[in-house]
């Protein structure tokens, strides 16, 4: 079985509270901040590391299957 | 002149007590004039709404609460719904333009100014979170118990060393949006 | 995938009060993961908090949950595991609230071994009544109550409990969520008193007024600071000096309290045939 | 499977022996089915605490012995949310200590049971002596408003059925319940026989069903005020607090909240005062002078009333079991009827200030007050009535 | 060579602030000589510990933080053994914490100062709302019968006064005052002038000569029943106990020697009310109703009296500075020529009792409660006036 | 000759309350040797003591005394030092009133390294209050609330307040005088917290109950259990068993607390400036 | 019968506690006696002096202390003189040979006994520590309330395991000592 | 300076509580229980070790110089 690649998705929007952690620990350039919460500006960079899952504080982000979108 | 009432009232982080305090501050310089500060504390103060008061009066001031507002301002549309029919008669609103005066119907013989508050601190001072100077140089146009000048020093003395000026630009600008207007 | 936390949580509390950047939402979201990992029964597992920023976790987590008065959680959480020896019991408890006021049923709970697992949210400060000095507030820092620099001496809270008794004592950081996640499964498997002090970051408390910079570079600076034990025991005593051991630090087997309680009850049993 | 040492004890029967006040608690507390000890000795409580040890195990209970009265009181209310009947015993010093935590379980309320054998304070004081110096703080000793049961036995007998009855009102009405012995009672030894479970009432808690789930509201405001509490580990999943919260259990920051909470934690004692208040008389309705006491005092003022009637004077003896909520109706229409109210206390006088309010300028109210570690004798309350007869 | 921060301060100015209430704790403590803080935070008192610690080193004092409120009030009590003028700062949870500890205060006889800020109780309750529901725990708090002396201030101003009032009486009586604020008093901002020193009567505890210490006695009874108390260190090596005591300060166990010793505590209070019951009013001699207060709530009792009076009826406020001892001649004398005294409190009814005990039925008492965590507006007590007027 | 103690005692409330063999007495009488030959002022001495008969020790000591609440002791003597760090300050507590009750104030005082000379009169038991079991109660040993036998674990107190940060930690016996003497001389020596776990008998309260015999064969057990911590070194792991080191076991130099403050005090001073 | 009011006192190890208890709980078999028995604890129970006061009667009991005690019982000289006067008209004291007698008058209308308990007890059993049993044998002789057999049984129940012989030999010792004077 | 040798005394005969401790620790025979206190029977035996004195726990023995006595 080959294990699916996961993608970041903003699970909470609502929950955010623009504290940057993820784009910290992200190990590359998925995402940004916007005005009042986190935007994913490069999907296609994902690696599905789950970093900024882990760190979020805010339970905001989540990696999913990519086919679960 | 009994007893001024006014409530600054916003978010948590716009301010508002900031704002509270150097009014109250400002009437150290007239050995005649009392003055009474509170403020809201409570879960509300972090993140939600958040509320200073000042009353002022050349009498001995008992009751430190406001009863009603001679001057209200509001930063948020919460705070103008919480509190826009809590003013006495001939006093006066001011609220941020950016949310103000679409439902809101202020108390008769109340004056409403919806001002672009928030707006100028970001455009013009280019920081949002002198708002708070901004309201309170809007609120000096109407406080004829305190002069401009005593005010500019309290700000001047409370500021974080370093923000004085950006705050007194926003103090000024404050205090011309309604030389504009009125 | 990550372990999925929502059942976990009280979604109609959230989004939690904790202020941006404040690490106690990634340490309380890790422990959850860890706790998901364990397969041990939501609806058998209840957790205390006191009083603090971190108590406020009590009320975000869907278990039975009990939020009392600071510094006492842990007596609480005897009474409620002593009476039922087949919940998890988990207590959430900060620097201030485990270790101030709270530090001797910290070590008296050691001391008896009881299956309690104890969740220490360290952050440096008292978050909650704005940023007076605790007692692992750094020497040096700034805090409300110590405006010329704190002069008091931290604890080493995993020397400590396990000189008191622990049997499980282990240390993380928001910073290493996959490490916490494992310390916390393999606490939650300890049967045993299981210490888990979790270093959090405050940046409006602690962080500000000590101009540490903002949430993303105190978790810089434990990126530095706090390593793996194993790395750890690697360095020079020299280069240890200003580096903190995480991980599991130690465990053992020693008899739990509530199993040792049922012999009691065995004992008087028989004594009264 | 939870061992419930309520289930046991059942087994056994009643017996007669010689007790003293703080073994009678012991077993009163297990004919309640009593559970769940946790403790700190302390003189005149400690044995209290070792009657525990012994025979909880035993019936499956536990007992376990805490590092502090803090500690006792919180880990009593924990075992009472995991469901067992608890309690817990000390005397002064430790009531003290266990003040804030007792404000905790009338907020969560949890019931509870807690001893205070009361010597002669403040401080250390006199630890062996008798005192009735606590009354009043176990009305008022923890922070902010709050309803109070307290109860006050006078014999070792009385002792038995008070904790019994503390124990059953604490389920009843989701309260800790204070049992206030003097070391007089505590240490004294009567013959008393120990009534078999099935002799008395015994009440448990009211339980939801595990199938009203869903609609559950761990603080919900019902029409007897008092909300059906799980255990631990039912699977209800709820929160308890000591901030004022609403009736999901979760603070929301509300004044009305606030209000309606205080107002039903009140409600629930205010509204059963019949059911709360116990007291005996021998009132015979041509009583001039009525002497008003609890605790061992009052064996004193009855055999001083006693002798006082065989003397013909009108005298008469009301004895408090529940001191609080104070009896104030009753003896508002005692003062009415009564020339003078006499109070002997083992204190300063404290109790009596209940009844000067009661009674507010209606009968004349005098007080005899002890406070020296030794007891009032009959004589001295003999004289009193004559004095003001 | 030991610095005592009393000499520093006396070099500061008189000076006009805006000052919050807590701040004024810190700046009256300074001006009356405070010069050590043991205390541990809490809301909405939190802000005095931190304006002790900015301000007692430079002025030679010490400030320190402890593990908990327990330890605080040992400290301070050690601290003022050891000679210093020492204070500490609480809202409901710690000092219900404090009370085992204040009894030792008040049976060693060491003088400091313990302030509460009230917020709303039981419990954690509302942590940042005002409330009055500590009174009667400052009153009955600690087990055991006890003397006390509770200030509680209602400006900020007053809080400054008050302040200086609660070091010379505690220094004079030789006894841990307390200091009531509530959250409003604590946390509103008022412009203030703090006098210097030299302006207000700073008073110093008496303490014995070092020749007379073959003949010293640490717990003498003397005319004004106040014992001269040494420093630590200074030689005289004397011994004091939370047990009874005689005047040599060891326990000795007769009956007698606990009498006169709670006698003497008691004595230390009872005889000097008039120096210690501090009270405001503006009693004309016509009034049919009076709103007697305290605290923050004395603000709307004036506010609405003096509407009251402006509407034409006839009625006047009390102001109470000293709730303990209690101001009950006063009281009683007030109720003799008025119809009607209101009581309105932050609680569910506390002080209320004392004037229903005082009035003893000569007069109407009724209450306006609020325990809500909002404070009581002119309106409502204007309206109370009228309805009973 | 040894010392003479006589003017270190109040000898008009001799002889003391204690009991027939109690060891507590050869402790204070040791423990007063040991201050005789520090050279430390009388006057300038201050002892604290909490509620137990080791509380008692207090009404016996001629210096300025303090006899508190139960546990407390060591909060009192945090006020007397910091307020006058001239004087010497001694806590004389129990295991219940220093371990039980006392906990939490005492790794607190650890924590701080305020210069205390905490003497904790360690007997097994609850003495005074006559036979309940103590932190220092032997597991498997009956006392009135262990009748069934103790399950509870012992702390190991030395172990426990180094960990804290004390900076001078010994442990004695009643059996071994000589060594106890020069502990408490080195002790009032140092500058810091200062721990001293002084091992007594009750040969009442506990001795009795789980028979131990009396007195003599009490002190015969210390002889045979409590060995100096050199010869403990050189054991086994196995010798080591059922052997407890007695001696100094650890000292270090760290900064006082009210050397610390005193600094506070300058820079304060000198901002104001 | 109202009551009977019996006090046993002496030095703390004399056993005065223990036999004040055997006597309340030697009433046990009498299912119409009420009984209470009450001691003094405190500084003094150590070393001190000890006191134990049992109050039998087939009423209830209010006053739960000896007023006046109808027998007194004192083994030190220390009791007896605080004691000694506080006996009802009618009542007996029984005291130690080793001190009683020299300047003891007893009151009106009271009986008294100076009696060998120490010596019977340390010579005669052997162990001074029955001199407790001794002094209960010889407050059997005065105690009309409660049957001799009952006291026996409330021993055998009461002492230590092993020890049942001695003290019960103790006891008749005592029931002899005025068997053979009165 | 030769050290003068010591010798045991009973220096507060009314404060023993003939507990025993001090015949215990005597090295020699030197002590023996009297009816209610401790008493010097072969005081030629004692060499003055001080044991009796460190351990005996109510102050009642002092070693001394036999000069002093
Ligand atoms: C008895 C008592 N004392 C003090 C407080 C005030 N208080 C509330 S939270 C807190 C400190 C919390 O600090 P910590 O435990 O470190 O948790 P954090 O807020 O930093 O997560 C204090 C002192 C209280 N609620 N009760
Ligand atoms: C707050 C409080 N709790 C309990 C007590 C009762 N008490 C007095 S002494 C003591 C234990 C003493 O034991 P320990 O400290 O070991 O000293 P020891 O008597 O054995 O020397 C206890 C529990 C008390 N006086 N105060
Ligand atoms: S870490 Fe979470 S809360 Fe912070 S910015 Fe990213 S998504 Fe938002
Ligand atoms: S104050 Fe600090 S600990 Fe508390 S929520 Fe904010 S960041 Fe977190
Ligand atoms: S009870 Fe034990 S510790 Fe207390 S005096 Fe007696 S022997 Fe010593
Ligand atoms: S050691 Fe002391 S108390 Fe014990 S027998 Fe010897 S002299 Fe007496």
């Amino acid at each position: 079985m080959v294990a699916k690649k996961g993608r970041v998705k903003v699970a909470r929007p609502d929950w955010c509270k623009t504290c940057g952690i993820c784009i910290e620990v992200c190990p590359v350039e998925v995402l940004e901040l916007g005005k009042d919460r986190i935007q994913i500006i490069y999907l296609e960079n994902c690696v599905g590391c789950e970093n900024c899952e882990l760190s979020c504080p805010d339970f905001v982000l989540k990696v999913v299957n990519e086919d679960e979108e | 002149m009994k007893r001024k009432e006014i409530r600054l009232s916003g978010a948590g982080g716009q301010g508002m007590i900031l704002a509270g305090i150097i009014l109250a501050e400002s009437s150290l310089f007239d050995p005649e004039l009392y003055v009474v500060q509170t403020q809201s504390y409570g879960p509300e103060s972090r993140g939600g709404a958040s509320r200073a008061e000042v009353i002022v009066s050349r009498e001995p001031i008992d009751y430190p609460k406001v009863v009603k507002a001679d001057i209200l301002v509001c930063l948020t549309a919460e705070s103008l719904e919480k509190y826009g029919q809590e003013v006495a008669e001939g006093g006066v609103v001011i609220a941020d333009d950016s949310f103000a005066g679409e439902d809101y119907i202020p108390p008769e013989g109340v004056d409403f100014y919806s001002l672009p508050i928030i707006a100028k601190a970001r455009e013009e001072i280019g920081l949002e979170v002198t708002a708070n100077m901004v309201a309170l140089g809007a609120v000096d146009h109407f406080l004829s118990e305190i002069d401009s000048e005593c005010l500019e020093q309290a700000i001047e003395k409370r500021v974080p060393g370093g923000t004085e000026e950006k705050n007194m630009a926003a103090f000024r600008a404050g205090q011309q949006l309604l030389a504009a207007r009125v | 995938m990550a372990e999925d936390i929502d059942r976990y949580l009280r979604q109609d509390k959230l989004p939690h009060i904790w202020c941006p950047g404040c690490g106690h939402g990634t340490i309380m979201a890790n422990m959850l993961r860890g706790f998901a990992r364990s397969g041990l029964d939501q609806d058998k597992t209840v957790v205390v908090s006191g009083i603090g920023c971190s108590g406020r976790a009590s009320g975000y987590l869907d278990f039975d949950t009990l939020h009392v008065t600071h510094g006492r959680a842990l007596t609480f959480a005897t009474g409620i595991k002593m009476a039922n020896p087949e919940l998890t019991v988990v207590v959430v408890t900060g620097d201030g609230d485990g270790a101030a006021i709270g530090g001797n049923h910290l070590i008296h709970a050691c001391r008896r071994n009881i299956d309690i697992k104890v969740v220490l949210f360290n952050n440096s400060i008292y978050g909650m009544t704005a940023g007076q000095f605790s007692p692992m507030t750094p020497t040096g820092a700034t805090a409300t109550t110590a405006p010329y620099g704190n002069i008091d001496q931290n604890f080493d809270l995993c020397e400590l409990t396990r000189s008191a008794g622990a049997t499980f004592v282990a240390r993380g950081a928001a910073q290493h969520p996959r490490q916490l996640i494992k310390i916390f499964q393999e606490g939650f498997a300890h049967r045993g008193l299981t210490f888990i002090e979790a270093i959090t970051q405050c940046p409006v408390n602690y962080g500000r007024r000590n101009k540490l910079g903002g949430a993303r570079d105190m978790l810089n600076w434990q990126k530095e600071h706090i390593i793996n034990q194993k790395k750890y025991e690697s360095l020079s005593a020299e280069e240890r000096q200003d580096k903190t051991p995480s991980g599991i630090l130690y465990q053992d087997e020693r008899e739990e309290y509530t199993e040792k309680y049922e012999k009691i009850i065995a004992t008087a049993r028989g004594s009264e045939n | 499977m939870k061992n419930k040492a309520g289930e046991k004890i059942k087994e056994k029967e009643a017996r007669t022996m010689l007790l003293q006040g703080d073994e009678a608690v012991v077993e009163g507390g297990l004919v309640a089915g009593a559970s769940f000890f946790a403790g700190y000795p302390i003189t005149p409580a400690s044995e209290i605490a070792e009657g525990f040890a012994e025979k909880l195990p035993a019936l499956g209970g536990k007992f376990i012995q805490m590092e502090d009265e803090i500690a006792s009181m919180g880990c009593v209310i924990g075992a009472s949310l995991a469901g067992e009947k608890a309690i817990t015993a000390t005397s002064g010093p430790g009531f003290s200590l266990k003040q804030e935590n007792l404000g905790l379980g009338i907020m969560v309320e949890a019931p509870c049971v807690v001893v205070n054998v009361q010597r002669v304070g403040p401080s250390t004081g006199l630890p062996t002596s008798p005192s009735q110096g606590d009354v009043m703080q176990a009305r008022w000793g923890t922070h902010g408003d709050h309803p109070i049961i307290a109860l006050s036995p006078s014999t070792v007998k009385e002792t038995i059925d008070l904790t019994i009855e503390s124990f059953n009102m604490a389920e009843k009405y989701r309260i800790p319940v204070i049992l206030l012995l003097d070391e007089i009672v505590g240490h004294m030894r009567e013959k008393v026989r120990i009534p078999s479970p099935e002799e008395v009432e015994i009440v448990e808690r009211k339980r939801p069903r595990l199938e009203d789930r869903e609609e559950f509201y761990p603080y919900l405001e019902t029409e007897d005020h008092i909300p059906p509490m799980p255990d631990y580990g039912q699977g209800f999943r709820y929160h308890s607090t000591g901030l004022f919260h609403d009736k999901t259990g979760f603070p929301r920051g509300k004044t009305e909240d606030a209000r309606r909470l205080m107002d039903r934690l009140m409600a629930k004692i205010d509204e059963n005062l019949d059911d709360i208040i116990l007291l005996e008389d021998d009132l015979k309705g041509d009583e001039e002078i009525v002497v008003l006491s609890y605790g061992s005092t009052a064996r004193s003022a009855i055999s001083a009333v006693v002798r006082a009637r065989q003397e013909g004077l009108k005298a008469g003896w009301v004895k408090l079991k529940t001191v609080w909520p104070f009896a104030e109706d009753f003896v508002a229409d005692l003062a009415d009827r009564v020339q003078e109210i006499i109070v002997p206390e083992l204190n300063r006088g404290q109790l009596i200030g209940e009844v000067e309010k009661a009674a507010c300028g209606r009968a004349r109210i005098s007080g005899i007050h002890r406070y020296d570690g030794t007891i009032i004798p009959p004589a001295e309350i003999l004289a009193k009535i004559k004095e003001v007869g």
